[in-house]
């Protein structure tokens, strides 16, 4: 059945802006991500250089395993939270399943970005073992990025909105 | 954290349960047997996905899954234990079965019966045959079927003290009085002198009212310095049931294994093909599938009595592999696949001896007191017969949470002298520092002569290792 | 530095030549063979020392010998070659014998023979074997004696054009050109047609006259796409000779092999014992004694061809200790300390498969550059029938000075497709960083189709793998 | 034959102390040597506190291999020369054998402290593979210590003596 239309052209892009920016944040030289069948290799600076016999431009450090890198979803899960724009809270999944943005395939979104929230304002649908769970907000404020794509897997602790708290 | 609140249930895309290799598998677990699975099913060519909680976020063996799913919190009660979150893991990364180890969910019937709803396979026995096998007095009546031998006692609890007398000099002494209720040795009276028995009884009874407020008592033979001795077992989904020879397993301390071997230098090949024959048995009894050990205690003559099954994969698998080179990983997969066994009793081999020490990050001198935190060197020991199955490397963060467990080291040799030379080699290099482990105890425990000469029962390392407290 | 001036010689207190265990024993070697010789020895129950370079001062696996000696600078010629130093150093920590391991001192007859003198056992093969197999020609005669195959060719060197074609016609294209005193590819031309011959010899002995002054030639069959396949024999002192079947080490590169397996899977039974009772024959005619190899080339056709003999331990043992169980190693000391083999060629079985990955600390994508200086992370896989002979770990230092094996991956399995598969994942698993390894070409190769179907002849990897230079 | 009396009763002390001021130059909190049956336990400081989960007194660095510390003669060998008392310079072992401080066992030893030495004094001898070799000091000076007992097994490069330099 398809109950969604699965098209996410600008999600990609939006991932790796993430991703370059997180290696910007952190001084990584080096990313390499896999996800069975993709898979992303990212480098800045320099390359690094064959010429001097043991010595690598990138320090161990990056080659710690980053598995939320290639979690379910391919995105990188709970981006830590100093990488959010200071000031923006997330709504993280409060479960494991499949995200939708919308009530039906007929319906308008639950929320787009500039909607207002509050903590009761259902932002979602997370689907499991074919139950429905409408995902509030929890907090109040407007809707400053919708961080998954409709029909997308989502872990436990995943970011799915970032909100502008009311001042 | 926002709530979620149930909708109503809508009809999934259909699995369709195929009789062949799977394509994916989710596995429920986490830490060495984690990435024991993994390893199994990249061998296989069946992808992976792997559930991990907060505090294994960033674990290395993680990385060798092909997907992974954060699925809750640390406690497992909030994200291992999760079947919930385990089952939507499984649909989210279209895995079509699940492993789920051993401990956490691995003998939950109801959560077999969730995943195969879900149609999605779970590896390891039926529902029915985990929940049989799972009751105590129904594990008997199947034993008592099969004609296993079981710990002779009374049936169910004891009215007054002149069936009690009855019942102690049909099994002979020394018999056990045990509350019904109870547990933790509350209620408990060893009786080595008939005209002991009704004092005992008397004290057992008062005892067990004040723990439990419930007097019953039952009674049974009393085993005097058992060894543990477990079958392995492989059942497919086509009647075949074969089993891979026995473990010993008498090196414990307070119940918990320590150090496993096969074969048992406690039994002779009489006692280990009656042994083995009595667990296909029972098995066959039970309609078992999947793997499973049949665990049964040996006295000092060499009869053995059925204990109980553990429906699962067991951690001291890896004993029987050396010995039978039988990958039991891969076969469980298989079997849950469909396949036929593939191989017959007489076609499994046994060569040479296998010995295995948990090596578990616990202060042997504090009581065993578990030692969490960051393992700065973890230098485990190689070369030939040497199998080193863990999780942990230079730098790995123990979580608290969890068992500690932080790798199994395990030797295979020719003969059980040239296994314990082998383990005692290995020993001396393991390096894990700066936490402290049992490595020091099986150390001594390697030299002491009672281990040398195959002579350990189940109260042998409590009586012989007097830990400071 | 001071200078040392030689004064008289004394006699000194004698050794008493005891065919029992030795006490001590002395480790001529460093790295993974001095670590697996440690590993064995301690087994064994017999003491070690080790001797060191500067250059492996600090070493970690020196620190499971109970005594280290410290012999010299760091290029071989001034520590692991100065036999000097080597005996004095046995002598001073009272070894009884001497463990040469490979390369450096190990197939050095007048080592053995200067051991011998100071009363200290050499583990390895008289000096004689060595000096009888060690010559090209001696062999040859003694493999003529011994009814096994030679590579067909001219018994000596070729007068005149006449004689070229006799030979030529008599062995069949087609034939290889050599020169008698050259190697290095000068003075070769390989021949496919008869009327190719004699433009073929003049260009060859102009080249060999330019390269070695010397215009001797002399001509072989040559073998097209030929395998390596050897035969690992051991000999006691008392007149017992067995094999323990052959490895295939036709992945190479330049000689260098990179991978070995056994079984072979290029010859079928029949070429397999045949191949390896020649191996037998020849090891008696050279009186051989200990362990050895017997190295072959196979044709496309399985006709085999005898090469040489290797008088020493291997660093690919370990491939036949997998699939016998048998430790070679502990056998080369019962061996040398008089005792007899203790089993018999009908005892030697072979179970499964295994495969040998050489980790050299090389870029195979800069024409094999050795990779010298501080390993960061180094990670082996483990798991089932998984060994690791490997003295490195995080934070060791590769010195530039000795050659860049940091370790072997040894994979066994039931059948040669597991070992592959079982191969592959612990390929992914392996993290060496920064340090560049052969881990990358081995995957290729391991996922290569000629690889997999078992068709690799010793040009292979060159031909297949263009590396960048 | 016992071509020299064995008694060594001082040098015991004297590598301990060397062993000691090592810990203390090099903050080590714990040394464990080993030699066949010998074997020495120091600790300094602190003992390692069992009372915090996870948590040593002392840096890993205390525990990589000090090979040299249970080498052949159980003397630490050759001691950097950062221990050695400014100004004065070793005489090092040339080879592997067994060191003799006199020519024979009547005669008294070739040097003792406060000797003078010139570049082509013999110092000892080291007797290897049954040929006792003559070694020279290489330096002028006076002997100001004596670091190897009579017919101890001495390996490469460990200092034999240490010389206070003709200045």
């Amino acid at each position: 059945m398809s109950w969604w239309s699965s098209e996410r052209p600008l999600i990609e892009l939006e991932k790796l802006r993430e991703i370059i920016q997180m290696m910007a944040d952190h001084d990584l030289s080096e990313v390499s991500l896999r996800d069975g069948e993709e898979s992303i290799k990212l480098r800045r600076g320099a390359s690094p250089g064959h010429d001097s016999v043991g010595v690598y431009a990138h320090p161990p450090t990056a080659l710690i395993p980053m598995p939320s890198a290639h979690s379910a979803a391919g995105t990188p899960a709970e981006a830590p939270t100093a990488d959010i724009e200071p000031g923006l809270l997330p709504i993280k999944s409060p479960m494991v399943g499949t995200f939708y943005a919308a009530p039906d395939p007929n319906s308008p979104p639950f929320v787009t970005v500039g909607a207002l929230v509050h903590p009761d304002t259902i932002v979602c649908v997370i689907e499991a073992m074919k139950v429905f769970n409408e995902i509030k907000a929890d907090v109040s404020g407007t809707i400053a990025k919708v961080l998954v794509g409709n029909e997308e897997p989502v872990e436990y602790g995943q970011p799915l909105f970032l909100v502008r708290p009311r001042t | 954290m926002v709530q979620a609140s149930r909708l109503h249930v809508q009809p999934r895309r259909l699995h369709h349960k195929n009789r062949c290799m799977f394509k994916r598998i989710l596995i429920a677990n986490r830490g060495e047997i984690a990435l024991r699975i993994i390893r199994a099913c990249k061998e296989l060519g069946v992808q992976t996905a792997c559930v991990y909680s907060e505090a294994d976020r960033g674990a290395s063996y993680l990385r060798l899954a092909d997907r992974t799913v954060c699925i809750g919190a640390p406690p497992p009660s909030e994200s291992y234990l999760k079947s919930d979150r385990i089952i939507a893991a499984a649909e989210i990364t279209n895995a079509d079965a699940i492993h789920p180890g051993y401990g956490f969910l691995a003998e939950n019937a109801q959560f077999a019966e969730k995943c195969r709803a879900s149609r999605i396979e779970f590896i390891g026995p039926s529902a029915e045959a985990m929940r049989a096998l799972g009751d105590k007095a129904q594990a008997r009546e199947l034993a008592k079927r099969a004609k296993v031998p079981i710990v002779p006692g009374s049936n169910g609890t004891i009215d007054d003290d002149a069936e009690a007398l009855r019942v102690a000099k049909s099994i002979g002494l020394p018999i056990i009085i045990k509350a019904a209720a109870g547990g933790g040795g509350r209620g408990m009276r060893i009786v080595r002198e008939l005209d002991k028995l009704k004092p005992a009884i008397a004290q057992a009874r008062q005892e067990a009212m004040i723990a439990f407020k419930d007097a019953s008592i039952y009674i049974e033979k009393f085993i005097e310095q058992p060894r543990h001795v477990e079958v392995q077992i492989l059942a497919d989904q086509h009647d075949n049931i074969i089993h891979l020879f026995e473990r010993d397993c008498s090196t414990q301390r307070r119940h918990q294994k320590l150090i496993e071997e096969s074969p048992s230098p406690a039994i002779d090949e009489r006692t280990r093909l009656a042994l083995c024959k009595s667990a296909v048995r029972l098995a066959e009894a039970a309609e078992y599938t999947n793997a499973g050990t049949v665990e049964f205690i040996v006295d000092a003559k060499g009869n053995y009595f059925f204990i109980e099954v553990n429906a699962r994969i067991q951690v001291e698998h890896p004993v029987t592999e050396m010995i039978t080179g039988i990958d039991l990983i891969k076969k469980q997969i298989a079997i849950a696949a469909g396949e036929t066994l593939g191989l017959s009793q007489r076609q499994v081999e046994r060569h040479g001896a296998a010995i295995e020490c948990r090596i578990n990050a616990e202060d042997p001198e504090q009581d065993f007191r578990p030692c969490a935190g960051r393992v700065e060197l973890f230098r485990p020991p190689g070369g030939p017969g040497v199998r080193i199955d863990s999780h942990v490397h230079d730098g790995y963060d123990i979580s608290p949470r969890y068992d500690s467990l932080i790798g199994k080291l395990i030797v295979h040799r020719p003969t059980r002298d040239e296994a314990i030379a082998g383990m005692r080699r290995c020993l001396d290099e393991f390096i894990v520092e700066p936490t402290h482990t049992t490595i020091p105890l099986y150390k001594q425990i390697l030299h002491h002569d009672v281990f040398v000469k195959g002579k350990i029962d189940t109260g042998f390392v409590e009586r012989t290792f007097r830990m400071q407290g």
